[in-house]
């Protein structure tokens, strides 16, 4: 009975279904999850039902095929989901985090000049990071080309193994999100450049929060209402970082079957700021850059944000609002 | 895979042949194994078949029981009979044990438990296996294979018997018992038996009739009837007689073709 | 022409010595339960110590930094914690599970299209290639269409498996029934049995070794499969071998990596057990065992 | 005594209707080549047609988004474009060099593996149970020590594509070697094979047909370590299937991705059509063809 | 899986068993199939071993090739000497032509491609198969079969040859012709010949001695020298005597045993 178009706002008992990754960037969703604090925003009438992803795709399929009805991701996915159904499957109701995000590098590595002919890590061919290393990598009249020319050596690879090719010696350096960044410093490397340098206010989007279109339609008032979790949520994670953290950590436990370290939480969670806006305007500037470096086509957002809700759930406790953009 | 030229049109338990013929292999490597054979044989009749190796005995059993296709003229068969082969080779299930070779066409019959067991255990103590039942293919001598197959053969209780020279690995007294084993069934049931052999004594002290087949291709050249009456025993001077008579056909068959 | 096993009559002084011989080869060849099971153990045990000898070596000479390539103290300590978590027994429930049941559906799937597409010449021609191509599509291709079909429930999962493992069972039942001897299948039908009946009684058991083969490739494709497919649903409260394995992996927790690659081993270790103890008898039962040294 | 084949010797007249009777049963059984082509081809393109057919009647109904399931038109429209795209061809070379080289590596392991395990009591005891445990480790288990022993190289992925194949192709081996059938055995040591002769004459052949089985199945293996494996090293100027499937994915190019599927698929059919000739020849060789139609 | 108790000691080309004791199985199922059988053949000896369906021939022949281990006693043969043993099945292997077949023991011998060749025409030519070299062993009739794989074994050369019922399959005519054939050979290379038959005139007409094994378990129990000179026909009246000798002896071994 849900996701729907028939449903009504009304009537019946709701099931949302909602997903995110067991992971520090999603720290606002996790907690939600673990302290019970969409569930007493949402209700009695709401059920929620939460599925967790290690990667962007699973995620979009399931909202595309009618699985899913929200999902926290990050900005990478988001624009893919938007382009991919033209517009239609998805919307940004809110922003979730912002940050987290760095240049580590070999410590001997020290400057801009001395990139020129080393290997770097990216997540993914043409993700945020890519694009991010990429466009300052050219600002900085370093050539790279698509397939691993020019330069410096862009080298498109998991996070994970991203890690374990650092520590091995065979790439010099990566410029990945948290708990990577912690995690690569922890392996003797040194941030070069943190992303956040490089973005007016510090800020850019690293996750936010998507709904389906259809669920949207049909349950407004349930994403309102899922909009003040995530909103209550960023609130919990702000005021009380400990809590916060050692409920990461345990979360991640329970699914991993082995807790993170809350150690290397508390090491990256300063380079991230818990936010509600999504920041539509990094976004639409990291797509940009990428069309910039010749990685994507122009894409149009329009019709991306909704953010009513949030501005509404925002206004109501006296918060400053967001820009729609 | 049964035979399209099988019209069941005779008697049950009569085989007739017309103009049969077998090609094996195609073009310029076709052996022509059959070449035209008719043959009748009536119903209760014993019917042995002579022929020099490769003359294409093995062929015709095979096409009588409908496991290979005549690549020209007619088999026909009393309505609804499956003639039961015993092959040449023992061809038992390795996978099981000697009573329950015995058993599978019985399962295939649909006889109850109590009466398969009996049938099998009598079977066996008929082919002198009786304590070998538990025993696996592998287990077994060469002799007792066949007789194992012997058994599995009769298993099946069909009006038609092609056995395909079921005592060659067997010596002469087992040989001889189970002769009268054989011939006892046979009247008993009314077979019609088509025999092959290359024991002319044995052929002798069996059939009614004689059939010598010659090499490539297969024909019949001669064919004789023998009318010693039963019970007959392989070492008798009338049984000796018939076996030169056929002895002298064969060795003039097989030296026309020889080097 | 009685024909007498040794438990039967009385016996002669000859053939009492023949029982001695008989008692002595038996000494030889087969040992006391007790040592046959060591001589069974004993390899395997040397193989272990010297892999592990030859890690703890390689750790020593500190070619790499101990968190890329952790030392056998720290894994098995590791594992040690593990094996008392409720993390590993409720993983290994919930994906033991799933295995049986995804293994299950892929063998019932399996034997049938293996079957029909053995026998059928129709399908063999429409069918029989597509088999092995399937075989070769990775599990992350089959993702989308798995959630299309069934959300994110653990059907999904199971299609998934299904989909890994049943060409390769179909394979094994195809090579095995195309390789029964013609002699036998002409036995079969001579002694009635057509159909169905001459699948159960003649080709099935005729192409049982191939067919086990076939189930024990498909059992590692369904398992494979599995390992990938748990990710597709992740639920919280479940937690799974599989998932555990990547997040182990995401975390670049070497030891705990280890330690599930190791739970990996012992469990297919255990299937295998059972594999070779049905491939053997079946070896015993054909008469074909006696020829190497097992 | 002689023995003439038909083109022997001269013919009577009955001999000759005997070879009319060939020619004749010759044209029922044997169909000229473009009617046998066709016969093989017929249900093969039913088949798809069926497929096809199916997938655009799902479609139609709307029974999901265009997005989440193209149509045939929008993916075929993709495959058209994939087809003249450098992208296909540069991945398809990179990648078939990599199986090729990565299932060859893998079967000389396995093939030598399989052998000694099937022919040495100890190492089956040792290691004849690891095999099977360590077919089904999953890929990305193996990722760390790939990377571990060969850095960011082309070997690390030979690497897991050897680790991925090579036990399934030394359990086909071993199979093999195991039901051979002992009358074989003592007929080539009596003929005076032993040791690697006795291979090379008798259990190499006889095991032949398992050893095809277990290849295919290898070569399954391989090709599906390889889709994930390529993954680890994404070689700056070489593009290849497995990272275009997986960035498919990754971009939610639905249509794209089902088109990479279709490539995997012809490709499986390409390599089955090989290990299908092969099994074919062996089959007529032994004499095992004639069985099912075809 | 050679015999450790073969030692080889005596002189090229003869055979020592001395006590062999053979057991199958253990425990309850343990079945004895050779009891304390000592024979001797001299090299360039013909003997022959007949005995009933299940007596231990094959079993006997299978521990002097050192196929199979003996439970007790020794078997000597000749320094470096590999009997060659004709199976009681073809055992030919599938994969192979005829031709390539009976190559098998002169590639194993390393001898030279020619030779080979012409040894294998040769050797076709002696069991009548000349133009069969081509085939694969399913395209033969049975009694082909046993003659590749009688070309087989003479091909291995080995001065003692073991051969199990190796006419079985064969007509009376091929089988005497084979007979002459198989004299020729093995008077010309000296051989020493353990032969297994079930035709006790085949016997009379080959062997040197005739030993009769009893049954279950397997001794020997009679044994008599054949002192007909060669050659010999098996058709005349001197081995038609020694025939029915060795049947009498025979029947009343058998008849103690049976029923
Ligand atoms: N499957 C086959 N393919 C090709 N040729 C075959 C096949 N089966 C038999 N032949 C040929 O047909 C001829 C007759 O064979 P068949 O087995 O009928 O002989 P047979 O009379 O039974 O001989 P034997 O007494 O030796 O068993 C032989 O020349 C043989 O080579
Ligand atoms: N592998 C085996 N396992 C168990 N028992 C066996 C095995 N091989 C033979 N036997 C038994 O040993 C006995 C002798 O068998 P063998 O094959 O030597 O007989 P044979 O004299 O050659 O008989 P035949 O004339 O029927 O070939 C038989 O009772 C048989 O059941
Ligand atoms: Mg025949
Ligand atoms: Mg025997």
């Amino acid at each position: 009975a849900c996701g729907d178009d028939t449903g009504d706002a009304a009537a019946g008992p709701v099931t949302l279904r909602l997903g995110y990754f067991p992971n520090i960037t999603h720290a606002p969703a996790v907690v939600g999850v673990e302290k019970g604090i969409f569930k007493e925003k949402l209700g009695s009438d709401v059920t929620l039902e939460t599925k967790t992803f290690n990667a962007g795709p699973a995620a979009i399929e399931a909202v595309f095929s009618g699985a899913l009805d929200a999902t926290y991701i990050g900005p990478n996915p988001t624009v893919n989901a938007f382009s991919k159904s033209k517009g239609e499957a998805v919307r940004v109701v809110s922003g979730a985090a912002s940050g987290g995000v760095a240049l580590v590098v070999k410590p001997d590595i020290t400057s801009v000049e001395q990139l020129r002919g080393k290997k770097i890590a990216t997540p993914q061919l043409g993700n945020t990071q890519d694009v991010a290393l990429r466009y300052w990598l050219k600002e900085k009249g370093l050539n790279t080309t698509k397939e691993g020319g020019g330069d410096v050596t862009v080298v498109p690879q998991e996070n994970a193994q991203t890690v374990d090719t650092f520590a091995s010696g065979a790439i010099d350096g990566a410029w990945v999100p948290e708990p990577y960044v912690s995690r690569l410093v922890n392996a003797g490397g040194k941030v070069l450049v943190d992303e956040r340098d490089l973005w007016p206010d510090r800020k850019f989007v690293i996750t936010n929060l998507l709904v389906s279109t259809k669920f949207l339609k049909a349950h407004p008032d349930v994403v309102k209402k899922l909009v003040e979790g995530q909103v209550a949520a960023n609130e919990f994670v702000n005021t009380k970082p400990d809590e916060a953290q050692q409920a990461i950590s345990d979360h991640i436990g329970k699914i991993t079957g082995k807790p993170l370290d809350v150690k290397l939480i508390k090491q990256a969670w300063p380079t991230l700021e818990f936010t509600n806006d999504p920041i539509a305007s990094s976004l639409k500037t990291g797509l940009d850059h990428a069309v910039a470096v010749g990685l994507t086509q122009p894409v149009d957002l329009n019709g991306l944000y909704d953010l009513k809700f949030l501005n509404e759930v925002l206004k109501a406790q006296g918060k400053p609002e967001v820009t729609q953009p | 895979m049964t035979s399209t030229t099988t019209t069941p049109r005779s008697a049950t338990g009569s085989v007739a042949l017309r103009g049969v013929t077998k090609v094996y292999g195609q073009g310029e490597h076709a052996v022509l194994a059959l070449d035209g054979v008719s043959l009748d044989v009536a119903p209760g009749e014993f019917v042995c078949l002579v022929g020099a190796s490769g003359c294409g005995k093995s062929t015709l059993l095979n096409l009588v029981a409908g496991l290979d296709r005549a690549s020209g003229g007619r088999i026909e068969l009393g309505e609804g009979v499956n003639p039961g082969l015993m092959f040449q080779e023992p061809a038992l299930f390795p996978w099981l044990t000697v009573e329950a070779n015995v058993e599978v066409p019985l399962k295939l019959r649909g006889l109850p438990r109590a009466e398969r067991r009996a049938k099998v255990a009598d079977l066996l103590r008929t082919v002198h296996l009786a304590e070998f039942g538990r025993k696996r293919p592998h287990e077994l001598s060469g002799g007792m294979r066949q007789r194992v197959a012997l058994a599995r053969t009769l298993a099946l209780d069909t009006p038609v018997l092609l056995m395909d020279e079921p005592f060659g690995a067997l010596d002469a007294m087992t040989r001889d018992i189970l002769h009268d084993e054989l011939e006892r069934i046979w009247s008993e049931r009314r077979l019609s038996v088509l025999f092959v052999t290359h024991n002319v004594r044995e052929a002798a002290r069996l059939a009614d009739r004689i059939i010598l087949l010659s090499s490539r291709p297969g024909r019949i050249i001669w064919s004789t009837r023998v009318d010693v009456p039963r019970p007959r025993r392989i070492d008798s001077p009338e049984i000796a007689t018939i076996a030169a008579e056929v002895t002298d056909r064969l060795r003039t068959e097989v030296g026309r073709h020889g080097q | 022409m009685a024909s007498d096993t040794l438990t039967g009559s009385t016996r002669t002084d000859a053939e009492i010595s023949g029982l001695d011989a008989l008692e002595t080869a038996g000494r030889q060849r087969g040992p006391s339960r007790v040592r046959r099971a060591w001589s069974a153990l004993w390899p395997k045990l040397a193989a272990l110590a010297l892999a592990i000898a030859f890690w703890q070596v390689v750790v020593w000479t500190g070619w790499k930094d101990p968190w890329a390539l952790p030392g056998p103290a720290t894994v098995f300590a590791d594992l040690g914690h593990y094996l008392v978590s409720s993390a590993l027994w409720d993983g290994l429930a919930t994906t033991g599970r799933r295995a049986a049941v995804g293994f299950a559906a892929a063998v019932a799937v399996g034997l049938v299209l293996g079957l029909a597409v053995a026998r059928v010449a129709v399908l063999r021609a429409a069918l029989g290639s597509m088999i092995t191509a399937l075989q070769t599509m990775p599990s992350i291709a089959w993702f989308p269409l798995a959630i299309l079909l069934f959300q994110l429930s653990e059907q999904a999962i199971f299609f998934v498996v299904v989909l890994g493992a049943a060409p390769s069972v179909a394979n094994g039942v195809i090579h095995g029934v195309d390789y029964v001897p013609p002699l036998l299948v002409r036995a079969g039908r001579n002694l009635g049995a057509r159909g169905l009946h001459l699948y159960r009684y003649v080709i099935a058991p005729a192409a049982l070794p191939a067919i086990v083969a076939g189930l024990k490739q498909g059992w590692a494709f369904a398992w494979r499969s599995l390992m990938a497919g748990e990710l597709l649903v992740v639920i919280a409260t479940r937690t799974s071998i599989g998932a555990q394995l990547t997040y182990a992996r995401e975390l670049n927790e070497a030891p705990r990596l280890m330690a599930i690659m190791i739970v990996i081993l012992v469990v297919g270790l255990l299937v295998d057990a059972a594999f070779g103890a049905a491939d053997k008898a079946i070896r015993r039962r054909w008469g074909v065992l006696d020829q190497a040294g097992n």
